[in-house]
């Protein structure tokens, strides 16, 4: 027998890179206060990884939880934690030499083909959409960013999203910088705009749907990075279960004419328990 | 093309390959993905009274290609959601088994009150989980134990009942035999075997919950030891559970008196695509060693058969 | 430079790693060599009230890297002509530690009589075999019968007793707890988990006796958990045994609470010169994680202790 | 982790080549009646496998045995089983189509360097001398054979040895071919009349220690290939305690050397249950 337990995603789906499921202890390299409540943290971790992909990241003594890597490309990769519950909070205060536990990565990739790409993030979402976004501008794809967040100093990545020559759109919920209100309204105008082959998004669940709805028109291809509670990430113990899916081996990236026929995109989600629960009910 | 379908006491399954409890067990959408990947029935995520999270993460650790432990702590949506999700697998033509914990004869029972009218064909009882506080092991260990929770099972609900075993014990057969005397249609083993993992720079256990269960190839040999115990000593069947991966791990299984396998960890190994894979593969190798049956090579390398 | 002489009770080891029971054990020039080769200590094979030839082969049936499973069948030259292969031992400095099996209290007391005088510094009772009828698991699964062979033991012989456990067992520290009670030095675990392996082919067991035991990285964290467990529940000392074929793997030990551990398999996979790299490897792991002692390790990973 | 249990030879003596130690079930493919009680069976085992080298060689329902290997240097591997007790007298009766179970090859192997060898085979220690003469033949070496039996039609792989081009002398118990007498008689002679790089025997233990104590005033070093009681192979359950070396892992080939000093070389061997037994008492 020589597949280590990687979790195997399923055929008909984006490739899964092989990964490593070997716990690995690793010290903290790096520490970036990114906007108010989000931290970056870069680490020495070897295995290749790609873009969209996420690791199971243990805080000794608190959580494991899934992250996906805002730095892909090297050896020095990086997640980038927002202040949530307690241990993304507890997160915030680690400093370097902090060590933690990474397994994967885990999970498929956006696809890099598209030439030209709307990328759509709120919130957290910014930190997987930013290496793809990356990935995709080096191979000289034209890359729009629509950007949201609660308020202007919140928007993260937005001058990592400059610097690799996107065009950059802002919308806060206060108006504090670029249109008042959510990013699914710059979104929709981009796409009036220009023409896209490709829409990445990564946020709320609603608002990834609005986005999905919004592109269906055009006929624009979108790809959602999704998140469910995780546990195994090994395609095992169905904690991240969403309609057929398994988040973690046959996302986070799906295809929204995927998720759109199910009745709980958008709607709910499972509790650690399993019991569904609407989103916003937490 | 040997006759893939097995009879498991009163229960008929297309092909001898179960989705073992606790893998794509909690959701019903899954628990009819495996079916629908091949599975010849699937068990249901080990559903408890009340909704419960689990243990906190990390819940696994994994050992490279031949062994995962996990304390995933029984996480389930409880007995009064979890009937949707059963019918979600049933509406999709799935055969499935609802696995129940309880903490006593009692509890047990009223579970199985509940579960029964869902359509399950059976109900299989975690006698077995290592670890779970007061739940599992800790009142699947003794006979008596064992006897007087299936006896109120059996008591309680029309359906048969299957007594999943622990191979955390100096005589799995003893337990399989107080099942068989308290009236249980078939006897499954083994759940996992209790384990350990510290990381030692951090000096702590890696699991949140420190004691967990290791499944995957590193307990075949012990599932197959317990199944061959068990198999001498009862005249109801035995489902052989551990390790599973590949068609002749299968067949180690049913030539140890196995009537049917459960497959649990290979599923994050291979794909769930492994219940037809594993169906195709037990074919051919059937054929090959001139076995008309699954049912024919069940108990093939007990001395009395040889 | 950690210090990596240990104690285990009364007993005073130059390293942790001593040989396990069974692995170049039947002749004195081989527990020499395992001396020699740096073993803190070396246990013998266990030996019974006479001759005897063990199980016929096939004795052992490889898993790859992970695993081996024997069913030896407890062969051995007798108390009788034993005692001049640990003098050979002896004469050359090494560490002997005696293993006896025996079918009830009195066998061991008796055994344990003759060994005692031929200079080994402690004896280890097998209590754990889980493939000899009559021995082993047979006699060492209940407390009551472990706590009246630990006691006639110790009544018998004015040297430290070591109790071997079963890992075949829900509850081990339950039997380490006994073992205390009857007056034991240390209490060492674990022993193989019983296990199975069946030729397809040849539709039959591959090992002659059928069931044997399960050795290797596989079990380690089986041993592991019994370590753990035990730790918490006795004040005597704890040796850990079970897979170890690295300095990491010792020191998870040490840090589930073993104060000295055993190894067996890994000879196997490293030879012999596994005893003097790992007492160097963690010599160095300790270094670098700060511990000026292997005692300063020992039990690191549990709660009170982080 | 990545060497299997495959027996770790000591330093210091040769290499043992790296083993299969997970058993195969093999057919016998051709059965050749050597002499009168030896049979060869040939099957198809592919491990690589070098002359010295031996197999654990099971039948089912009786017992698993060492055995070396008598063809080493094509796919078609094979033993040369001469009858005995039970089990090799239960061989002589396996016909092609048998199944039997293999494990190995285990042991070191005699080193092919000399130029001009002499080789000593006793009753069927012919079995692993042929492979190996064969390859230094091959070489180029000279290769000269003193091989002995009870009788003429017992000789094993006369023909063998004289269609690689060696001398071949024998010695018979009773005289009905060659010198009438013990093979180390004929051995004595050949070393006086030809100067010889190395000796190579396998038979008897006490006729290996005649035939090295015979080579000493030459100076010829002389390596003996020696038998134990096996269980494991893998250098661990001690059966096979020679000194302190471990038959199956440090041998079988041992330079006499090595030998000689051991109070029980050509004395006594180990039961099965470890107890020492003089040679002959059996
Ligand atoms: C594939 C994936 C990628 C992710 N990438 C990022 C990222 O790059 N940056 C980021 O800040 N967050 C990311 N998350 C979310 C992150 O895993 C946590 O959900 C979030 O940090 C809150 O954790 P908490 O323990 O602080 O919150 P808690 O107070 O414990 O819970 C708040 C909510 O967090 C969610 N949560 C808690 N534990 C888990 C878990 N094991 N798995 C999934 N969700 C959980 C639940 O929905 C819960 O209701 C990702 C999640 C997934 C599934
Ligand atoms: C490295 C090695 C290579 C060998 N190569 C050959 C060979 O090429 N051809 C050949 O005919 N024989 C060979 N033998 C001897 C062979 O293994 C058997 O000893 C012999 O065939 C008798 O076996 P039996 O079971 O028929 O005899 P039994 O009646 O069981 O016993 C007769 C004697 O055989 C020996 N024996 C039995 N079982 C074993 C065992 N497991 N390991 C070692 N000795 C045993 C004992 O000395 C015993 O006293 C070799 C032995 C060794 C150790
Ligand atoms: C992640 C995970 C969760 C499990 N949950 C349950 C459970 O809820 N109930 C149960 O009876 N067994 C549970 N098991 C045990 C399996 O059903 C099975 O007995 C064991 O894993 C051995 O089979 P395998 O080696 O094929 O995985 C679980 C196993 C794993 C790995
Ligand atoms: C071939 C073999 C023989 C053994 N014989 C004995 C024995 O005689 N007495 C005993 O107490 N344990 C015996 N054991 C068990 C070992 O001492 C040890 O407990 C077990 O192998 C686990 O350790 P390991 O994984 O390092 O091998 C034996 C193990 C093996 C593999
Ligand atoms: S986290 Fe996806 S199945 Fe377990
Ligand atoms: S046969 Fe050589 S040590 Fe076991």
């Amino acid at each position: 027998m020589s597949v280590p337990f990687a979790g195997a995603a399923r055929e008909g789906l984006y490739l899964a890179a092989p990964t490593a499921a070997v716990r690995t202890i690793v010290e903290v390299t790096e520490r970036v206060l990114e906007t108010p409540s989000t931290v970056t943290l870069r680490f020495r971790y070897p295995p290749t990884a790609e873009p969209g992909q996420f690791v199971m990241i243990w805080f000794p003594g608190d959580d494991e939880l899934p992250m996906s890597l805002s730095y892909t490309d090297t050896e020095s990769k990086g997640v980038t934690v927002k202040a949530m519950g307690e241990t993304s909070r507890n997160v915030q205060h680690l400093g370097v030499g902090a060590r933690v536990g990474i397994r994967g990565p885990y999970g498929n990739r956006f696809d890099l083909a598209a030439r030209r790409i709307l990328v759509v993030g709120g919130g957290s979402g910014a930190a997987v959409l930013a290496p793809a976004a990356e990935a995709a501008a080096r191979r000289g794809s034209r890359v729009v960013v629509a950007l949201g967040a609660t308020q202007a100093p919140e928007l993260l990545f937005r001058a990592r999203f400059e610097s690799m020559g996107a065009r950059v759109e802002v919308a806060t919920d206060d108006g504090s910088d670029g249109t008042r209100g959510f990013v699914t309204g710059v979104a929709d105008r981009l796409l009036r705009e220009e023409p896209f082959d490709a829409v990445w998004t990564c946020g709320p669940e609603v608002m990834m749907e609005k986005v999905a709805r919004a592109a269906e028109p055009a006929g624009v291809p979108v790809f959602c990075s999704t998140e469910r509670h995780m546990k195994c990430a090994l395609g095992m113990c169905d904690a991240c279960a969403l309609g057929p899916y398994h988040v973690c081996v046959d996302g986070p990236v799906f295809p929204a004419e995927r998720l759109l026929p199910l009745p709980e995109f958008g709607r709910s989600h499972r509790d650690p328990s399993g019991r569904r629960v609407p989103f916003g009910s937490r | 093309m040997a006759e893939l379908s097995v009879r498991v006491g009163p229960l008929a399954l297309r092909n001898p390959f179960v989705l073992a409890s606790g893998i794509w067990g909690e959701s019903g959408e899954s628990l009819a993905g495996a079916w629908d990947a091949g599975a010849g029935a699937v068990v249901t995520k080990s559903i408890g009274s009340a909704a419960r999270p689990g243990y906190p993460n990390p819940t696994i650790e994994s050992y490279g290609d031949w062994g995962l432990l996990n304390a995933m702590g029984l996480p389930n949506p409880g007995i009064e959601e979890y009937p949707r999700e059963i019918a979600v697998a049933r509406t999709r033509g799935a055969t499935v088994i609802g696995s129940i914990f309880g903490g006593d004869a009692e509890e047990f029972a009223t579970l199985a009150r509940e579960m029964a009218p869902t359509g399950v064909v059976a109900l299989e009882l975690n006698l077995s989980c290592p670890h779970a506080e007061g739940y599992g092991t800790e009142v699947g260990s003794e006979p008596a134990d064992v006897e007087a929770i299936v006896g109120a099972v059996v008591r309680a609900v029309p359906i048969p009942v299957i007594a999943k075993i622990t191979p955390n014990t100096p005589d799995p057969a003893g337990l399989a035999e107080a099942a068989e005397r308290a009236g249980a249609a078939a006897v499954s083993a083994i759940n996992t075997i209790r384990g350990l993992a510290i990381d030692t720079e951090l000096h702590r256990p890696v699991l949140a919950h420190g004691l967990g269960g290791l499944s995957g190839p590193a307990i075949k040999p012990a599932g197959l030891a317990c199944v061959w115990q068990i198999y001498d000593r009862i005249r109801i069947p035995v489902i052989g559970i551990g390790g599973i991966s590949t068609a002749e791990d299968a067949l180690e299984y049913l030539m140890a008196g196995a009537s049917a396998v459960e497959v649990g960890t290979a599923v994050t190994q291979r794909g769930i695509r492994v219940f037809g894979e594993l169906a195709h593969d037990l074919d051919r190798r059937l054929d090959a060693l001139g076995y008309p049956s699954v049912a024919s090579a069940v108990g093939a390398a007990h001395p009395a058969r040889r």
